[in-house]
């Protein structure tokens, strides 16, 4: 019971995470594999957040009058990570809108059909 | 407890209360846009007050004055949607519901 | 209280992210993700993230949802419930997350202070920071100066996709994108023409505040890009295209990159090290500062152009059939 | 001062030169590319001279100190493969002017050099960095970049195959991102040296368990290790000519190098090998990536299909090597990473100068090439013979380095593997090659491929022969680099 106190936040995260992988692996339409790879990816944002949270801390924007903030650097790694993400999401899109026009279908198994059919 | 507080404190509850029954209506109402027409309404007028409550809560600073923007960025916002929502739905969906016809699938 | 409001987001957003892979309207799909990142959003702001939470918001919930959107447009939109045997991808899944929990056992608990992560470095860069670059928001002076490498990484990362993006889909050329599809609706029109002008305000304290409160380049040059999407939405593609002309973003795409890897060529010219901005003035602190502007400016401007041209070639191509 | 500023130049200069590439003309933007490419190979050349005269470059960017800023660190081991990917990056794209005409219109042909030097940049990136979100950085711009890359083939299923690398590298890179976080948690640093210094301290935590675990995996996605590598076939298979060629010669080797450079110089020898369950792991893999993927490509019929199978059976060799955990070991893994590039190299650019003339890579089609075009088949049997092993190729000289690494280590199974998996070689090359020579010609005259393509074809070819004898400078190198990696692991 400690132990889930003490880390339900990451198992949550975890959870979250899975639930986006699960997205990404088991779904057979383009489109939702992409939203699942979003959902895995701001989970993993979330993980990384909350390894900077400090008890009583404040936003890491120095004023004189407070003293102890959060981390700052897991904040610019995510910072990074989110414009990374969306550059994949684009792409994947784009080649999703593509596929969709050279095979009729955004639905995994009708393309395997459709090029084994060739 | 000052005066003002127990202001801020009454127009946030009231806010709180319009968003629930906006919430409500999403819920209960049959179609699209009596869906719309509850949400729509509730929230503007909920959300409004709630932050003008926390604008009277925040004195007379930047802050209140970041709020009051905020208000009236969403006044001009939310309507807007609901407005867009609703359009989009007399032009897609058929017809709006009539009394008596059940939920909407 | 915290604690509290940390629980309750949790519970929406498992609740929000369970939703979207359930359901089959492709379109209530996406509209879930954008709540979810939303929520991701707010969360941030909890944890005292507010530049990441700024992003998140402006990126996920935003841009990355009209992308998605637009796509539906152009593809279907509903999924096919498919017949597939899900258990080897359950058996994957629940592997890795066994292995994600086995790693949590022994992560240090939620919000400590002396973990090894919120020690080591994160002192350095909240101690030394203020003498050493002169800015109150850390985050902007780890972002732009200690860790400015991996930024410039990530413009590149920008600038690739939205030349993947043109190399796909090809530019968005005029008279494709067809008529204004608001020109009888007057409402969006009127508040459009409010709020585009608010926006790009907005972006540009955005852009040059960001050295003291929340924000910087990526955000500020994704909400100028929201505004011009927003005109494009409203007003029609071929209008938006008459704005900003497709030469113009590829021009400013390329000035971005340019402007911030430049900054480095200058430096190392200077007798600096590779983006060492203390040799750019006399004064490091001031030479720091103008760097810190030079390369944000050179994200924003990327950024805004990248995130523009990605709209405007999906919304200027005609579904197939 | 000058060394650190060009380990820098090597990496930053493709990246600041794409954007110049987007220039409307074409011959313009080829020419720029190439000669940015070039430049890239100079420095690393340079770089790896002074690595092999017992230095380290090590370069602060931003003028920042090591675990507080990023910072680049040449050594051996990562100044051969910087050698390798702007080198094969340069002559592929000497290649390219010619060989895109027929794959790519010339509208989009700016585009495609822009995204090459970027995708070259992230590689070099991703090589010189030491510091692990910045591997992480580069990683995605250097996929980012294959994705499109990929897309622009002719076949609509370049399409597919971009999008299933793309869910699949993407899965592999949030992977690493985890580890990364997981790593950070645990030493409160980003920095792979201080990491080292830090990490025997944690040793025992699960956390760093895990952490070894996903950037196992999160690699091995990006190296097609063998049960992850079903993005690896038809990607290469559909990509334009010269992309396979680059692709397939240099980013699973990038990857390999990153594999190698955590698991010794991150994780140290005793950790990976000692407590973690790799030798055993990577070995059972290793083994099963030879066998499996040499026996699927004897039946493919579009040959470059069938060369990506034989690159993921090459993976197995120099998987094989590392799970030797010796310095011979790696020694061996090290010098196929640079053997296999020519070889690859080779055989992709002599198909591409197959595919240029007839407009297919599907072997029924070329039947008869080898007396159409005697040269560029000439020089696809010389890479066919360097990859089977023959004695005096360049595959030979690593081949054997692996076998007596494995009988060093007393692991003989490896070794029968190491002989099987060169026999399937042999037999699929040779199917390849009886469709190339043995076959009836088909009627319509084929002339050979013109010299811009045949010339770097040769390079490539002649560099297989020459590597094969003056092994001073692959394996020679090779060992240095095991042995410092040995060296300076803590």
């Amino acid at each position: 019971m400690k132990e889930f106190l003490l880390h339900y936040h990451y198992w949550v995260v975890v959870f979250l995470m899975m639930t986006g992988l699960y997205a990404v692996v088991a779904s057979g339409n383009l489109l939702k594999k992409v939203v699942g790879l979003n959902v895995f990816q701001a989970s993993v944002f979330m993980l990384y957040i909350s390894l900077g949270v400090v008890d009583g801390g404040a936003v890491p924007i120095l004023r004189p009058e407070v003293t102890v903030y959060s981390n700052p650097l897991p904040h610019v790694l995510i910072l990074t990570a989110i414009v990374v993400g969306v550059a994949t999401t684009s792409l994947a899109l784009a080649l999703v809108v593509r596929i969709k026009e050279a095979y009729g279908t955004v639905e995994e198994d009708d393309i395997h059909r459709r090029d084994e059919a060739e | 407890m000052s005066i003002l507080e127990v202001v801020s404190g009454v127009l946030m509850l009231a806010g709180a209360l319009f968003v629930l029954t906006g919430s409500v209506g999403l819920l209960r109402l049959p179609d699209a846009l009596t869906q719309v027409h509850a949400v729509g309404i509730t929230d503007t007028l909920g959300v409004g007050l709630i932050i003008l409550g926390l604008a009277i809560r925040a004195g007379p600073t930047l802050l209140a004055l970041k709020l009051l923007l905020i208000l009236a960025i969403l006044v001009l916002t939310t309507p807007t949607t609901s407005h867009a929502i609703a359009r989009a739905v007399s032009r897609y969906r058929s017809r709006p519901w009539k009394d008596g016809q059940g939920r909407a699938p | 209280m915290t604690d509290l409001v940390l629980a309750a987001l949790f519970v929406m957003m498992i609740m929000t992210a369970l939703a979207a892979i359930r359901l089959t309207d492709l379109f209530a799909v996406v509209i879930m993700f954008s709540i979810y990142s939303l929520l991701a959003a707010s969360m941030f702001v909890v944890m005292d993230a507010v530049d990441v939470a700024l992003t998140e918001a402006a990126v996920d919930a935003g841009i990355a949802t009209i992308l998605m959107l637009a796509t539906l447009v152009l593809t279907d939109r509903w999924e096919r419930p498919s017949a597939r045997l899900r258990m080897v991808p359950l058996a994957v899944v629940c592997l890795t997350g066994a292995v994600l929990l086995y790693g949590t056992l022994d992560m240090p608990i939620f919000g400590d202070a002396s973990s090894p992560a919120n020690t080591h470095l994160a002192t350095y860069y909240l101690t030394e920071s203020p003498g050493e670059v002169g800015l109150p928001n850390v985050v902007t002076s780890v972002l732009a100066s200690y860790r400015a490498y991996d930024t410039l990484g990530e413009v590149a990362v920008i600038f690739t996709a939205g030349v993947g993006v043109l190399a796909l889909l090809g530019a968005a050329r005029s008279g494709r994108g067809g008529a204004a599809p608001m020109r009888d609706n007057p409402v969006p029109r009127v508040i459009a023409k409010i709020m585009i002008p608010l926006i790009i305000l907005f972006a540009l304290y955005v852009q040059l505040h960001g050295d003291f409160g929340p924000g910087g380049g990526f955000q500020a040059g994704v909400i100028f890009a929201a505004a011009i999407i927003l005109y494009a939405i409203v007003f029609g593609v071929d209008a938006a295209a008459q704005v900003i002309p497709p030469a113009g973003l590829k021009v400013m795409m390329t000035g971005g990159v340019l402007l911030f890897a430049g900054t480095g060529f200058v430096t190392m010219a200077l007798g600096g090290a590779f983006l060492d901005y203390d040799v750019l003035v006399r004064d490091p602190l001031a030479g720091q500062h103008l760097g810190i502007v030079l390369v944000e400016l050179g994200i924003g401007i990327t950024v805004a152009a990248v995130v523009i041209s990605v709209f405007l070639a999906f919304a200027g191509r005609r579904r197939a059939r | 001062m000058m060394l650190d500023n060009l380990a820098v130049a090597q990496v930053v200069a493709p990246l600041a030169a794409a954007p110049a590439c987007l220039l409307p003309w074409r011959r313009v933007a080829w020419l720029l590319a190439t000669t940015c490419s070039g430049f890239s190979f100079a420095c690393a050349l340079v770089l790896l001279g002074a690595a092999l005269d017992g230095g380290v470059v090590v370069s602060e960017i931003g003028g920042w100190p090591a675990p507080f800023g990023i910072e680049y660190r040449i050594d051996l081991a990562n100044a051969l493969v910087l050698t390798i990917v702007s080198g094969i990056s340069t002559i592929v794209l000497v290649t390219a002017f010619a060989s895109l005409d027929g794959e790519i219109e010339p509208g989009r042909q700016p585009l495609f050099y822009s995204v090459w030097l970027l995708c070259l940049s992230g590689l070099l990136g991703m090589a010189a960095t030491a510091d692990a979100f910045n591997f992480f950085v580069f990683l995605e711009i250097s996929s980012l970049s294959s994705y499109a890359l990929i897309a622009m083939g002719r076949d609509r299923r370049a399409l597919t195959a971009a999008f299933q690398y793309l869910v699949m590298g993407t899965i592999g890179a949030t992977f690493i991102l985890i580890a990364v976080a997981f790593l950070y948690l645990s030493t409160g640093t980003l920095n792979m040296a201080d990491m080292a210094e830090r990490l025997p301290s944690v040793s025992g935590s699960r956390t760093v368990a895990s952490a070894f675990a996903f950037l196992t995996v999160g690699i091995g996605l990006k190296m097609a290790m063998f049960p992850l590598h079903q993005w690896l076939p038809n990607a290469y298979a559909f990509a334009p000519g010269a992309v396979s060629a680059f692709l397939a010669a240099t980013a699973t080797k990038v990857a390999v190098y990153g594999l190698v450079r955590f698991v010794f110089s991150v994780f140290g020898v005793d950790y990976s090998f000692g407590s973690m369950p790799l030798p055993l792991v990577l070995a059972a893999l290793a083994a099963a990536a030879v066998l499996v993927a040499s026996t699927v490509a004897i039946y493919q019929e579009n040959l470059k299909r069938m060369l990506a199978y034989s690159s993921v059976a090459q993976i197995g060799y120099m998987l094989l090597g590392i799970s030797l955990a010796s310095p011979a070991g790696v020694a061996a893994a090290m010098a196929h990473v640079f053997n296999h590039a020519l070889i690859k190299g080779a055989l992709f650019l002599s198909l591409g100068c197959l595919a240029w003339r007839y407009r297919s890579s599907v072997g029924a089609e070329l039947a008869g090439a080898g007396r159409a075009m005697p040269f560029t088949c000439g020089a696809f049997v010389v890479g066919a013979l360097s990859l089977v092993g023959v004695p005096l190729t360049a595959g030979f000289a690593s081949k054997w380095l692996l076998l007596s690494a494995a009988f060093q280590a007393g692991w003989w199974p490896l070794a029968v593997v190491v002989v099987i998996g060169s026999l399937l070689a042999a037999i699929y090359m040779w199917r390849a090659l009886e469709v190339l020579y043995r076959r009836p010609a088909s009627p319509a005259p084929v002339r050979e491929a013109p010299l811009v393509l045949l010339v770097p074809t040769w390079v490539l070819a002649l560099a297989n022969v020459y590597f094969g004898f003056a092994t001073e400078y692959s394996v020679g190198v090779a060992e240095a680099a095991a042995a410092w990696l040995f060296v300076a692991t803590p």
